[in-house]
This record gives C-alpha cells, structure tokens and sequence, in this order.
C-alpha cells in the first residue's frame, strides 16, 4: 500500500489530508489522473509530486511501500 | 556608520569578507508587491550595494495589510509601488544604489535589467513571468530564487544555473491557473515566511557561502503546522528546453507569452494567455463566487465584477477586460485572478 | 477602507468573523526591537484593535540591519524605540488605538500592563523577562508566545496557560548566559523566521481558532537549512512553580530578579542577576575576544570595553558598568551581553 | 547505539552535527554531564533535550536506539 499526502489546497479540494492507496506499478502520471478524477482535483498536470521526500517526474513508477506527496505549485506573491 | 552592519558581521556566516561582497553586490527584484517589499527591505537594510526593483502596479488599500513598504499615505496619494518603494528604502539606507522602474517586467525588459547583475529575486505574482525569469538567468547565468505565497502557504527553490534544475525542470509547462493572494487570501506571516528563505538564500548567494546553498524545495503551511523540504537530485530534466543539452529559452520568445490588444472604441483590453489549454469555468465560478465576487456565466464564459473592472473569461483562457485601455493594468488584473 | 483587509479575509482561517474578533484584541509587545518591529508591523497591518508597546531602548546605528519600523532619521534623532515605532506603526495604519511606553518591563509593569490584554508577545532579549512574562501569564491565564534568534537560528513555543507546559517547566531556571545578538550576531532572515511563527500563533489566538496552534517547540537554522520541531506533551512538570499544582509565580518575586544599584560618585551602576551561579569567565572571554571587544581579566574577573560604557564583570555574574548613571541603561547593556 | 545532535552554537562547540555514543540506560542529566566534558561544552544544564523529537527532562532514561537532541535556549531578539 502507498500513503498519498496532500498539500495546500489540494488537501482543501480532496477533503482529507492523506490517503492509502495500492499505487505500486503506476506512474506518478497514472496515479495523478485516477486521483483527479475521483477526488475531482483541479489541475493536477501541474502539480508537482515527491517520492519519499523527493522530487519524481509523472513517468516515474511507484513501488509498494513509497510515500507519495502532491505539491501544487503557488502562484501568489 | 562602520557600526551599521556589526551584527550581520558578526554572524560567522557572513563576516566582514562576506559584508564587503554584499556591500559589492547588484540584485535585480522583480516585483515590488508582498515579496518584494520584505525581500528589498532586507537587502537595503543589510547594506546590498544597488538594488533594482521593477513593479507595474500602484499602491492600493487591500496591499496595506502584508506590503511593508507601504503606508495610507502611498495609498490616498495612489503612488506607483516602485516609487513608494524607492521613498521609503531610501529613508532606510541612503548609501544604497536603488533604481526603481514603473513598469511591465516582459521578457525583454527583464534580459535588458538582468545584465549584470548577481542574482534575481522573484516577488512576482504569476508564472508567465517565472518562466521568463528563469530563462533568462539560464541564458546569463544569473542565479534565481523562486517564492511565492497564498493563504498560510508557500513555496521556495533557489535555481542556479549549472548546478540546480530549473523551474522548467519542474513544471514543464506554465501552469494555467495557480491559487494568487486574490483568489486564496493571503496572511503576513505567511509572506514573511517565504521572504526568511528567500532572502537567506540571497545572503549566501552574495557572500559566495555556495554550500550553504539549500538543495531542496521547500513548501510550508503556518496555519497546518507542516513544513516539508523535497529533495530535488533526480529533478533535472536533461532534455528541458531552458536549462538541457540543448537550450532554447523559449519563454523568451514572442510566441510564448500573453498577448494585449485593445479593443477599439471599446475601453476593453483583450489577454491571450501565453498557453492554450482549458479553463474549468465551473470551479472558477465557485471558487470566485465563495470569495464574494459578482459572478455569472454560461457553459462557454464567465463575467466577474471587480470592483473597476469586469472580466469575461473564456474556455480557452482567452479574456476581456472592460473598463480599461491600460494593457499593463489589464494584464495584471488577469494575472491576479488567474496566477 | 472595508477593502483594506479583503486579503485576509478570504484566507478561511480568518474570514469575516476572525477580522471583527482580530479588530477587537488587544495586545501586549513586550520589546521594541527586531522581533518587537515586525510583529508588531504584522498586527497593526491585520487592524488588530489595541497594541500596547514597551521598550527602554533607544534607535542606534547598529538597530536598522534588522528593525523594520527604523530609519536613518531616528538613529539621528536618537528617538526612544517606542516612540518611533508609534510613529511609523500610525502611519500604517491610524484605526489601531496604539499606547507605546518608554520603560523598562519589570515584573510591576508587566502585570500592570498585562491585565485586560488578549495576548501576550515576547519581543524581549534576555530570559529574565521572559519568565517574568511566563509568570503574568499563568497568573492572569493570557497566552503568550515566545520567540529568539541568533545567528541564523531561531525558535517559537507558544504557551496557553492550563493547557500546554509553560516555560519554566522547560527550563527549571534562568540560564545565565544565554547568545544574543550582541554576542552571536543576527541576520533578518532569522528574525523573519521567528516573526512568522510568532505572528501566524496570534493570528490562531486572536481568532480563537485554538485546534490550530502549534503544539510543538519549533527551532530552525536557516543557514544550515534545519528546522525541527519538538513535540511537548511530556514536558509539563506537576511541580512547576509558574503552572503547576501549588503555583507561587516565583519570578514575579522582588527576590528573584537582577537588582541594579548607582555607586555614589562612580558613574557606575552594579548589576547584581537574579540567578546565583558560576560564569565561565574563560569562555566569555574567548567569545567576546573573537567578537572584536577589547577584553583584559583575571581568575576573578573580566574587564570588557563596550563603546562608550567599560563592564567589569566577576565570576558569580556580578557586575560594574561603568561610565552610566541609567539604572534601566545599565541592565539592558547587561542582558545584551549575556542574555 | 545512539545518535546525538548537536543544535546552534552546541554544533559550534562541540565541532561537529551529531555524534554516536552508547548512552543506553543513562539518564538525559547523565549524558549531558558526560558530553560537557568530554567536549567542553557550556552551560549544558539549561540546554532543552529531545530523544526521539519529544522533549525530555534531564530525568528521563535513555534507551537502545533512541535519537537524542541537544537544543540550547536562545535570548536574542
């Protein structure tokens, strides 16, 4: 199973702060456009995704036990 | 005033080595809004040798609440924020060098102003400019450092070329709509907060302390307690048209940015946003509408109020602005609602 | 000016009703210095409704690298720091009912000053006024936030009386010599650090919005790119004197706090540290030699020259300052020393 | 074993981030007297402790494993 955090708000949009999911096989790309659809979030080709704390490309795949973060990129200055 | 500076002196970080390079030191900021005022603050106080800073907006009462540099008086006297900024960082520090330019930082004025300088500073409030900012300190290897804040949220990278991925690397392409302080709200503190990184960074930067550099991008929430540094070695991207094998910087093109026309006779200024793609009309409505703003459309556009002037969005991220002939002012009301 | 906090209320933590309860919150800035400056610069910009201020310092040459609300005016004009923070705070927003106040925060003036009040910032740089605070804090049940940095590094705990430990239970004790800026040196970025944890905690009190506060201890170095937090849930002590079961608020005792007294004829003034103990004189010396004071001493004493004052201080933290007559002067020239 | 961080000037001090010490079935007062000593240190009775990021009184046994935290107590302002 996989843990995918949500930051900003992206955690506004999705409702929670975190969630499980069995992602391991799936790109970063793949798991970004499931999720889209099903939380409904905005955007998502333009939100950067870490894992396990680092910076992953959307071709990037998941394995079995990796944290997953969804960073929106912040427009506001 | 040799007594000036002996605090950050004697700070090992810095030194009088590390003050005589600041004191040395041209930085160009790009935005004279929340950012900009704090980080231009702290580079003027700090003893920076010439700043330059570029903003296209006057002061308003809705800045007064998070933009340091400004007082009620800028605001019933509606100075242009580059001249506001300039009264009040003179009266700080007049041994520093400071040009202040009214105006649209477009790709050309800003490979115009960077040359020569040291470092960039982003207090921007859209990503067209980024881009643009980020080719241009690939293309003359001028460091930048990225920042940005909405609600208790934000951001920084600091980016230098040949060293760190870009912020093309990142994102790969402008992000069509980003939450801004207009549409997300904005806190001071969390201003503040991205201003402490972003002007840490700069003082490492001007004193050449380049291990200190922080490698990560770094993202925080002040109201969620949550603080998170991403860790950015995988994420240069060797094809990337800004800073790969083979750059193009293609924000620096015509083609590639926001288009103004007016619209004649019509008091209308119309935006092409540099990047086709689709705008969800319905979660624009939404989120404009819980914000308090006038909001009414149809499955092909959306009419908000604000305040002086009235926007039309279309699908295609294509706008009208009506109540003006201004492009600059046109183009920052757009940027505003849409990042 | 109803648009002029449009910003914040659309942050959903404040909203509509959190800008009427922040319009209705008074404050109390203990210190006028560069954590004083910038939160105090953060409040009056969010239109909190009173702000009481208090600081014995005056503006000097080596204040303006980090305090924000001073200009080269006041250093020539040698105003009082509260007096020119009232100046500059008005002019940013004149709707705050501000009381600024030149004086020395004794435990007297502090509970004088604290009743009534709905939050309680630590603004000060030495640790006996901050258990002093501690104290008034858990005596009247007002939250307050504590706040330091030195160097590149800073820290913040938030303390809300009958529900989190306070500070005593974390340090038992004043600590005797503790950095400070005089010694360690101190960058803004630092102090922006620590301004935007203080700041974003009382924007959370000020708008009751209390599951929200940060439960933990945070610390950070932003030129070794640390930031930690500590959680707190077993750091109450049950046999704390300030906030435990049998509370006696020991340092809001006379007996219990630095005593000054001027030697007749001298031009001196003999410091005397509420806490009995051993300084490393060796140590200071070292620390204060590397710092560029001129330091000559003994096994008994040290002898260091601070501009226009000489301090001879002994090994049980006793000390002379000499070439003053200003008791409050003298303490402050003290604390900056050693905390 | 057990890792040992040294936070601010502690860092300066000792002349290094962190150390790897057997501290197991010490007290946090214990360790701190012993490191005082052993690199000089000062003032470590007002310095804060943390094992395993939550603080801890000088009272508290250390145990196999545990990451402690050496965090001083900063003044200026």
């Amino acid at each position: 199973m996989n843990k995918v955090m949500f930051f900003a708000h992206l955690r506004d949009a999705a409702g929670v702060d975190s969630i499980t999911v069995d992602a391991a096989g799936k790109t970063v790309g793949e798991l970004k456009a499931e999720l889209a659809e099903k939380y409904n979030l905005p955007k998502m080709d333009s939100v950067m995704a870490a894992i396990n704390e680092e910076f992953s490309s959307n071709d990037e795949t998941i394995r079995e036990g990796d944290v997953i973060a969804f960073i929106p990129p912040v427009s506001g200055g | 005033m040799a007594e000036r500076y002996s605090r950050q002196i004697l700070f090992p970080g810095i030194g009088k080595e590390g003050q005589a390079k600041i004191g040395s030191k041209h930085v160009l900021m790009i935005g004279a809004g929340a950012l900009g005022s704090g980080n231009a603050e702290i580079l003027v106080r700090a003893g920076i040798g010439r700043l330059t800073i570029i903003d296209r907006d006057y002061v308003e009462a809705s800045n007064l609440q998070r933009q340091q540099l400004y007082t009620e008086e800028d605001v019933s006297e509606k100075l242009p924020k580059a001249a506001a900024a300039e009264k009040r960082l003179k009266a700080i520090n007049s041994d520093v060098e400071i040009r202040a330019i009214i105006g649209d930082a477009n790709p050309e004025v800003l490979e115009e102003l960077a040359k020569g300088t040291d470092l960039i500073i982003d207090a921007t409030d859209n990503f067209e400019t980024r881009m643009a900012i980020n080719d241009v300190s690939q293309k003359y290897r001028i460091p930048w450092i990225y920042g940005a804040c909405v609600g208790s949220h934000g951001m920084s990278f600091t980016i230098i070329p040949g060293v760190t991925p870009c912020l093309n690397c990142l994102l790969r392409t402008i992000p069509l709509q980003g939450l801004t302080c207009d549409t997300g709200g904005i806190i001071a503190p969390a201003v503040q907060m991205a201003i402490s990184h972003q002007s840490a960074e700069a003082f490492k930067i001007l004193v050449e302390d380049w291990d200190a550099i922080r490698a990560t991008f770094v993202s925080f929430d002040l109201w969620r307690n949550e603080y998170t540094s991403m860790k950015m070695s995988k994420a240069k991207f060797a094809g990337c048209l800004s800073c790969g094998e083979e750059p193009t910087y293609p924000y620096l093109d015509k083609e590639n940015r926001t288009k103004t026309t007016i619209l004649c006779g019509r008091d209308t200024v119309q935006i092409r946003p540099s990047v086709q793609g689709e705008v969800s009309l319905e979660q624009l409505a939404g989120q404009l509408d819980s914000l308090g703003y006038s909001v009414k459309g149809n499955p092909y556009l959306l009419s908000v109020e604000l305040g002086v002037e009235r926007m039309v969005i279309f699908k295609d991220g294509r706008a009208l602005i009506h109540g003006t002939k201004d492009l600059t002012h046109a183009k920052s009301v757009y940027q505003r609602i849409m990042g």
